[in-house]
This record gives C-alpha cells, structure tokens and sequence, in this order.
C-alpha cells in the first residue's frame, strides 16, 4: 500500500504563458518532455493565458514554433497524460472542453492547492 | 490622428488601460502579438470607448487560433493594413 | 515615407524582434525607405553574431543582415545597452582589455542620441518591445 | 504668434516601470537625458509603477542603480522641468505629492491624451 | 509546508492571483523584488486570506522607499531570513 | 542542506539575476551547499563572457566565477536555449563552423535534463526569473 504522504506525481510542470508571445510555453513544455524522457511521472497544470496553448486551429507563429499543435502531440508519444486546466482561466477567456486540442481535466483553485502539493518537484513558466 | 499599438493581453499588466488614457477622440489602437486576446468576445468590452477605432493583426489572431474566434467589432488588418495604419497615422505609440 | 524601428525585445524569447522584422519587410514592400533599425534594452541581443538556432526556426540575425544588404537598412546598436550585455565590436573589446568580440558589420554600436534624432527627422518611427 | 497646432514639446518619455525590478526606468531616463542634451525639449510622463521612481527614501537597489534619487537630480542639471504623473497610479498607490521627490503635476485621463498628442516624439519605456 | 515566492507587482498580470489559487492552508507566500508592493496598505488586502503567511523582503522594500511604508500585517525578513524560510519549506514555487 | 538555483531572467534587464547571487550568498554563508546554478530562458545570458558593465554597477558574471571558484558551484548552463541566443562554447562553436565563442569555463553547457536531476535530487530548488 502507497504511503498518503508521498507525493502522487515526480514532476508538475506550471504553463502560464499563451503561445507565440513568448518561448515560455516552448521552454516550459520542453522541461516536461525531457523528464518525461527521463522516466519521470510528469503532469501540466495550464493557468492563465496558459489554457491558449491549448486551442484548436492554432498556426505556426512568428517565433516559428511550429504551432503547439505538434508540441502538444508529442506528450502523448512520451506519455505525458495526466493534463489540468485552470477553471477560472478557461471562464475568463469563455472556452469549454471541446475547444481544446487535447482531453483535460478542470481544477478550481482548491483543486489546484492539491495538486501542487502531491507533486514532488513543481516547475512554473 | 495617432496609432498606438498594444501586444499584451488585456490580462498581463497595465498597457491596455495606459493606452486608452493616452488616446484621443480620433486615435487608433491595434493588437498585435499576445495583445489580439483583446479581440475575444470576453474580453473585447474592456475597448467599449473606441468602437470602430479597434484593429487587431490577422497574422497573430491566426498563429493563436483566435481568427474566427474573435469579435465582429473587431477590424481585422494583416501586416499590410498595419503598415497602411502607421501611414496614415501622424505618430505611433507602444505600450507592452 | 521615411520609416524607422526602434526594437527593444529579445530574439528569441519574445515575439517583438519577429514583429519588428515582419513589420520592416512590409513597409519595403510597399515601397517606402527604411533607414534605420535601432536596438536598444534587450533587443542589442538581436546583434550576438553566434546565434545558432535550430534549422527549423526563423534565424533573425541573418533577416537584419539581408535588410541591410538588399535595401541600406542599418543596423545600429545602443554602445551602452550593448556593454552591459556583454556585446562588443572587436575595438570596444580591445579598448575593454576583452579578446574575441561579439557584434560585427553590418551592425554598428552607437550612442542614443541617434535615436532621438531618428524619431524627430523619420516620417515614422514604430517601436516593438517586449 | 505659434501656431495652435505645432507640437508644444520635441519629446515626451513615459516612465511605466518602477525602479530597481527592471531596467526600464534606468534605460527610459537616458533616452530623456540624451534627449536634453541635444538641446530638445523634454518633458516625462510617469504612469503605473512608474510613479514609484518618484518615492522619497530610496535605496541603490540590487541592480546598483545608485538610487533613482541621483538620476532624478540629473533632471534638473539637463533642464528638464516638465514632468507629470499619472493621477490615476498615485491614487492606486495611495501616494501625495508631498511623497514625492520632485514637483510634479498630476494627470487625469484626458489631461494625459492631451499632453501625449502635444508632443512631436513620445517614447513608452 | 512550502514557500511561494512572488517578484511581480499586484498590478503587473497574474502572478499574485495564481500563487494564491495554488497555497495550501500552510503555505506561505513572500514577497520580492516589484512584489513589495504588495506590502503596501493599499495592495495588502488582495492577501486577506492568508494573513500571518505573508512576507516581504527587506533589501527590496527599502530599495524602492516602501520601508516604513507597508502595512504592519507583513513579516518584514532579510536574505538571511529568506534562506531561514526556504529551510522551513518541503519546497518552494516561484511566481513571476 | 544541498540547494540549486534556477536562473530565468537575462542580467541587467531586470533583478532576477541579481536576486539569485544575492540569494545564493546568503546560502553559502548559513553553511548550507549550493550545488549548481543552472541557467535556462534568458538566464543564459548571464554566461556571456564579455560582459563590461559600467564600474559603478555589480558584475553578474564575476560573481558567479566567484561562486564557483570559493565555494565549487557548477555553473551549467542549459545548451539548447543558449545556442538559439547565440551563446556557444569553442567546442560547439566549431561544430557549427563559426569563429569566436561567448561561454567559457566555468559555465558549462548541458542538457536539460540536468535541470530535473537537481530538482528531485537536492533538497531546495530556489527559482529566479523575470
């Protein structure tokens, strides 16, 4: 039987930048996927403008990053599954699930709380 | 009659509320880069004061998704039309 | 018309030097003169002659240098944002005791002054930050 | 007589960084003492955070600004007298002018679009 | 317990909203660089819910003149007390 | 205690940098060990080797060659992100056939990986960035 108070998650990887605008995004999701590669157990909270990285019909950008559409495909080659929201941050911007690229779950701040408390490492970008 | 020009979302600090303080009657504003989340049905109220003055960049709103997304009050210029703005505007003004 | 840029963002990791580099072909397109793009705060890295991005993504140093080639755009770097930012031409480093340099032709270090000078005598300047 | 539609000022610089956290304020201030040493006419606008470069009692800060307080004097050896602030961020900042290091005058909204369009060169920093 | 860590202005985007939502009962939140701020009487009340886990950086308010001027509800540390306070905490988060 | 620092934001430009020597000094001084630096984002430009700062100001660089020199810090320094800005070792420089190179000993060039290792294996991760 696990231990309650070990933590769930090895890394929680903290998206609160939209795409495009800056490399945040970018430099972030690549810090997931290297610990991912790694043989990590990693999870991304999207916050904030964050959520757009999540958008469908996105094109490649000035910064030519090739869109996150691609980026984002490759979390599922390296299975990175475990995919939140921030609820709030979804309201502001007046998107719902099927916006978005990819299957997510929806946190309120409580929610959000706990999930930053399971995780062993937590990163923000 | 003045261009000022925003690249951040209405969310990220203070800019958009600056550049509505500095403009005039006659002014323009356009969104480029992160700015065109401005251009959001849920977000576009916050430019209410200048209808008609609002533009937004295509290339930004289409690298983001937001192209089709956004609201109809919204005019749309690609980079073209920004150059075109910038003739026709004595100055232009930034705010980030 | 008369245009100049001012950038202040980083390449890289902002959109500002992406805007500015689109917004200055545009404006060649349509057939007015660029004179000059000033670099000023974080955008005097965009003059860091080693930049090596991977083969998929837009290399802006060489959009400035083909600028300046094609269509007599300089390139003009503040001395003092530069310095502090560990970027310097071959004298500034000679006269700093540094050896190797950071910034070459066709970029050109330069005081500030030029930029007011730029704004008042342009027809437009358009400024791209981060 | 002037003409009613000359520019009153060459160059207006607006402040909206506070000092110390970036070098926004430091890098917007040289632009404005270059300015007054070319012999223009030079006024400042502090908006947002930046009318917290105006606070008494400041320090040399971390990135060894020595202070806005000796650059803010510089304002007066380059003749630069014209400096406003917006009313709106003193009010947020709960600050007076008695706060303030230098005399400033203090702007609403419409006054600020005013002096915005008075001016032939206005830089943002 | 952990330690969140803010360096932006209450004005300047979400950062402070966001470490917010992300505090545990426990956690505590310090203030540094434009985060400082946040101590003053007339930002402290965005951090009414965690009152006695709020923080600043001394070196930080003294650097900007905010010494003396923030609210009395803020635990004022130096760098020392800043280590002291990331020994404290399992982990820390930065918001910026 | 065994910290690493995570150093997000470029020198000068704003105080990330400096609140990471600051912090890390302090570090030192209550007798804990500092293992590494690691620089990522805009970080890496802290590792441009010819930065001259006006004397007035503090000099980032040496501050952390002096970490590293009194006390072992590694100084690692994330190798994609520094490429894409233009920074680049000798030996990386002549992979990519250029002359002249803006990182030398002791910054390091090194995966990202890197980052994650020290994450879960020291005890404090202390994040700066801009």
């Amino acid at each position: 039987m696990r231990d309650e108070q070990t933590p769930d998650g090895d890394l929680l990887v903290i998206l609160r930048h939209g795409p495009h605008g800056t490399s945040w995004l970018r430099e972030g999701l690549d810090a997931a996927l290297v610990g991912a590669a790694f043989g990590r157990e990693v999870a991304l909270l999207f916050m904030g403008e964050g959520v757009l990285a999540l958008l469908e019909g996105q094109g490649p950008g000035a910064l030519g990053q090739k869109g996150t559409g691609p980026t984002l495909e490759m979390l599922e080659m390296y299975d990175i599954e475990a995919l939140y929201v921030e609820g709030r941050a979804m309201e502001r911007y007046g998107l719902e699930q099927q916006d978005l690229l990819l299957e997510t779950r929806c946190l309120d701040a409580a929610a959000i709380a706990e999930l930053v408390d399971r995780n062993a490492l937590v990163l923000t970008f | 009659m003045k261009l000022h020009i925003v690249n951040r979302a209405p969310d990220a600090g203070r800019a958009v509320e600056q550049a509505l303080s500095a403009m005039t009657a006659e002014d323009r504003l356009l969104l480029i880069e992160d700015g065109v989340q401005g251009a959001l049905p849920s977000q576009v109220d916050g430019f209410a004061d200048i209808e008609g003055r609002l533009y937004a960049l295509r290339d930004d709103l289409e690298a983001r998704g937001l192209m089709g997304r956004h609201d109809e009050r919204v005019k749309v210029v690609d980079v073209d039309g920004f150059v075109t703005l910038t003739e026709q505007a004595e100055r232009t003004l930034s705010w980030y | 018309m008369r245009y100049a840029i001012l950038l202040m963002g980083a390449p890289y990791s902002d959109q500002a030097s992406h805007s500015a580099l689109r917004f200055a072909r545009a404006v060649l397109a349509r057939g007015h003169q660029l004179e000059t793009v000033f670099f000023y705060h974080d955008g005097v890295y965009n003059a860091a002659r080693l930049a090596a991005p991977p083969q998929d993504e837009p290399h802006l140093v060489d959009g400035w240098i083909t600028l300046n080639a094609e269509h007599g755009v300089a390139l003009q770097v503040c001395i003092a944002a530069a310095l502090r930012r560990g970027l310097m031409d071959e004298r500034e480093a000679s006269r700093h005791g540094k050896s190797g340099y950071s910034v070459e032709a066709p970029f050109e270090l330069t005081g500030l002054g030029q930029l007011v000078d730029l704004g008042l005598n342009c027809d437009r300047l358009v400024t791209f930050a981060s």
